[in-house]
């Protein structure tokens, strides 16, 4: 079964087209980096995927299912721009209010079990509004990973991330593809994303420019992409 | 085409207008206990009738827009719900007349008044609610969500009212039947008001189409 | 009074011509407006196209 | 358990999943606004302060004797839960705008309808709180006996404040991303309560008198039972239109 299953999929803002005509399947256990520069679409993209908008025309699945379906959601884990923790919880509260939503068995234990994963164990009662910047953003990775999805969709996660959760994040989207989970990520950070990727799609003005497997000479030449499918810089 | 149907509307309603102003004035005789003031309710009851067709099909167009996603609806609800205000407006306005003359004083808390009163404010809100959204899909599906709790309140509004006033003394408003003679010019004075409104919201719905034509310009310059 | 009232009658005829009309000013209003901004709008893409190239 | 989960360095499964349920989505999300709320008490206090202040500000304004109290309580009573409630509402959403946690919200499996009903139910709950704390600053000020009919009126305000909050709950969800939106919700709530409004104020006004309700009352009864009846069905019907764009 495919991760993702998009068909012609548009999406407009009044008259305006920010996707046209998107169309691709993604193949589970792979890791797909999605390309584009500001406004090209990506972010929207990503909504949708993960429910929180619906497309305009075309068809959505995502594991099999419509996006919006509560159990298609269970499986899936968001990470996007804001960190979507609540100041006014502790570490432990905020993973196990969401370990409760997403129908964990025991809430209460994958929290501890998560908090003390990413290093926050020491502070797992303190409220987040004490929380350093990057202790923020380890406890918000360990929101998006803690029921263990199927399918990850992150949207820009590396962009101001401090370097000790730029690797925690590494090492669990590593260990994530390694186990045949999927990851669906938007960056600007070519060479960190490229690293990671297996496939690559990349927007233009919310047409779907190029789609692929990542080869080579990326990885040599990260923009070389653009420069081939791109708008001239 | 269309420029042409609208330009009819309203040629087919000035001539109309000017019919039954002739009649109204010239033909029919006063009213007896309430004189010539009487002839207001020919405008006052079918911009009443007018105003709340123009809800019923915001109603309709926004369950539309929810099922469908065309933006053609939501351009649509709004039009007849600023045409379906200007009417309601002028019930309004014309009542208060009225009562000036009848009752002597400007305004009273008349269930049929008040509860036109509620409606005005319900749709106004829901103006200023699309004023307030930027982005035209989003703005369209809240209005939309808006305009269908308002038409389920108007019916609770308007029995909620006519209970609440029942238990006060209430003014009396005319006595009986009306003269068949009055009901004709009643309903033939309904036609070009009816067209009217329909010329009116025409033209709202043109605008709205290049409104968004706009939007979309903008954004397109934007992104160059 | 029966002067009054016919005045009052009067008023109320156009009271509620007036208030279309105030509508009808308005719609004319928004259409000027709209064409004012859909040709700077074009002009200014035009430049834009023409920096461009 | 599954195979995924034999690898070295990932921890053992906790993760089993259960069915994600209606009722205990909405359960976790009451538990957590209220939670929140407690915590930083910026809603409560604020509305708080204002009901006193303008309970205080009427007893100034009118001479509370027992004839202008008996014409004005239920008035009096609903004017300040009204506006009690519009700043309880606004927080509702807005709480969740700082981290951009009404998206994740969104995008868990628990139902657009769930989510909606647990935020409903913690407002409901919050608003009760403050509107109990209104009634003895009233019995106080205005030498009002409104225990005398305890559980009559507490029932009367529990069905208007439902009203409030499920029309408002709503409204606090679409209006969310608006600038304005403190002005917007109430301009936008008010009107569409008026039935409601009229049929508690009509109610309460005698209860909290000590007075019994008389017999031609009920219909103001059935009318508020009516109005959250439909207007729950309604809001629960288009929450996931209003929450998901």
């Amino acid at each position: 079964m495919n991760a993702l299953e998009l068909d012609q999929v548009w999406k407009f803002y009044g008259d305006f087209p920010a996707l046209r005509q998107i169309s691709f399947e993604l193949p589970e256990g792979v890791c797909l980096a999605l390309l584009g520069r500001n406004g090209a679409g990506k972010t929207t993209l990503l909504r949708i995927l993960s429910g929180l908008m619906r497309p305009g025309r075309g068809s959505v699945r995502v594991l099999g299912a419509d996006p919006r379906d509560t159990m298609a959601r269970a499986r899936i884990g968001v990470l996007g721009h804001g960190l979507a923790l609540y100041d006014e919880l502790s570490a432990l509260e905020n993973l196990t209010l969401f370990a409760r939503l997403y129908g964990l068995k025991d809430p209460r234990g994958a929290a501890g079990q998560w908090v003390e994963r990413v290093g926050l164990a020491a502070s797992a009662s303190s409220l987040v509004r004490e929380f350093s910047r990057g202790m923020r953003q380890r406890l918000a990775v360990a929101r998006a990973f803690l029921h263990e999805p199927e399918l990850l969709l992150l949207d820009e996660p590396f962009t101001a991330l401090d370097d000790r959760a730029v690797t925690t994040l590494q090492d669990l989207l590593r260990d994530a593809v390694r186990q045949g989970r999927t990851v669906v990520l938007s960056t600007h950070q070519l060479r960190e994303a490229l690293e990671l990727a297996t496939h690559v799609a990349l927007l233009v003005r919310g047409r779907l420019a190029y789609y692929g497997t990542r080869t080579n000479e990326m990885l040599e030449d990260p923009a070389w992409l653009y420069r081939r499918y791109g708008e001239a810089a | 085409m269309r420029e042409k149907m609208l330009i009819a509307f309203c040629i087919v309603a000035a001539i109309l207008l000017a019919y039954n102003l002739y009649v109204m004035l010239l033909v029919l005789p006063d009213e007896v206990s309430q004189g010539p003031i009487f002839r207001i309710i020919f405008f006052h009851v079918p911009s009443a009738w007018t105003a709340f067709l123009g809800f019923l099909a915001a109603a309709v167009a926004s369950v539309l827009y929810l099922v469908r996603k065309d933006l053609r609806y939501d351009a649509f609800a709004v039009a007849v719900t600023e045409v379906g205000l200007a009417f309601a407006a002028v019930t309004l306005v014309t009542g208060m007349i009225w009562a000036r003359i009848i009752w002597g004083i400007w305004w009273t808390w008349d269930p049929r008044l008040t509860s036109m009163l509620v409606c005005w404010l319900l749709y106004a809100g829901y103006l200023m609610l699309r004023h307030a959204v930027e982005e035209p899909t989003q703005r369209a599906r809240i209005a939309a969500v808006f305009s269908i709790f308002a038409s389920v309140d108007v019916p609770i509004v308007f029995f909620s009212i006519r209970w609440w006033r029942t238990q006060h003394p209430q003014p009396v408003v005319w006595g009986g039947s009306m003269d068949p003679a009055y009901w004709n010019t009643l309903f033939l004075n309904w036609i070009p008001l009816l067209l009217l409104g329909a010329a009116m919201a025409g033209i709202r719905l043109r605008q709205e189409r290049r409104q968004r034509e706009l939007e979309a310009l903008r954004r397109m310059a934007h992104a160059l | 009074m029966d002067e009054r009232n016919f005045l009052y009658m009067f008023y109320g005829f156009l009271a509620a011509w007036l208030i279309l009309a105030v509508y009808v000013v308005a719609l004319a209003g928004r259409e000027r407006r709209l064409q004012r901004e859909m040709e700077n709008l074009r002009r200014m893409i035009e430049e834009k196209q023409k920096e461009a190239s | 358990m599954k195979a995924a989960g034999t690898q070295a360095e990932t921890a053992p499964r906790t993760t089993a999943r259960a069915q994600p349920g209606f009722l205990g989505g909405a359960v976790a999300i009451a538990a957590k606004d209220l939670r929140s709320e407690l915590r930083t008490k910026e809603a409560l206090n604020a509305s708080l302060a204002f009901s006193v202040v303008i309970l205080l500000l009427f007893s100034f304004a009118f001479d509370p004797t027992a004839e202008e109290t008996r014409a004005l309580a239920g008035g009096l009573l609903w004017l300040v839960f009204a506006f009690a409630g519009a700043l309880i509402l606004t927080r509702s959403f807005a709480r969740e705008l700082p981290n951009d946690c009404l998206d994740a919200l969104i995008a868990a499996p628990i139902s657009a309808p769930a989510l909606y009903l647990g935020k409903a139910v913690a407002n409901w709950l919050l608003l009760m709180a403050v509107e109990l704390v209104s009634l003895v600053v009233f019995g106080i000020f205005y030498n009002a006996p409104w225990t005398r009919r305890f559980w009559p009126l507490v029932g009367v305000i529990a069905l208007g404040t439902w009203a409030l909050t499920v029309v408002g709950t709503l409204f606090s969800a679409l209006t969310v991303n608006l600038r304005l939106r403190e002005l917007m919700l109430p301009l936008l709530v008010y009107p569409v309560l008026i039935p409601a409004l009229l049929a508690a104020v009509q109610l309460s006004g005698p209860l909290a008198l000590g007075e019994p309700l008389a017999s031609d009352m009920m219909v103001w009864l059935r009318l508020l039972a009516g109005f959250d009846l439909i207007f729950t069905a309604l809001a629960l019907t288009l929450a996931e239109t209003a929450l998901v764009g």
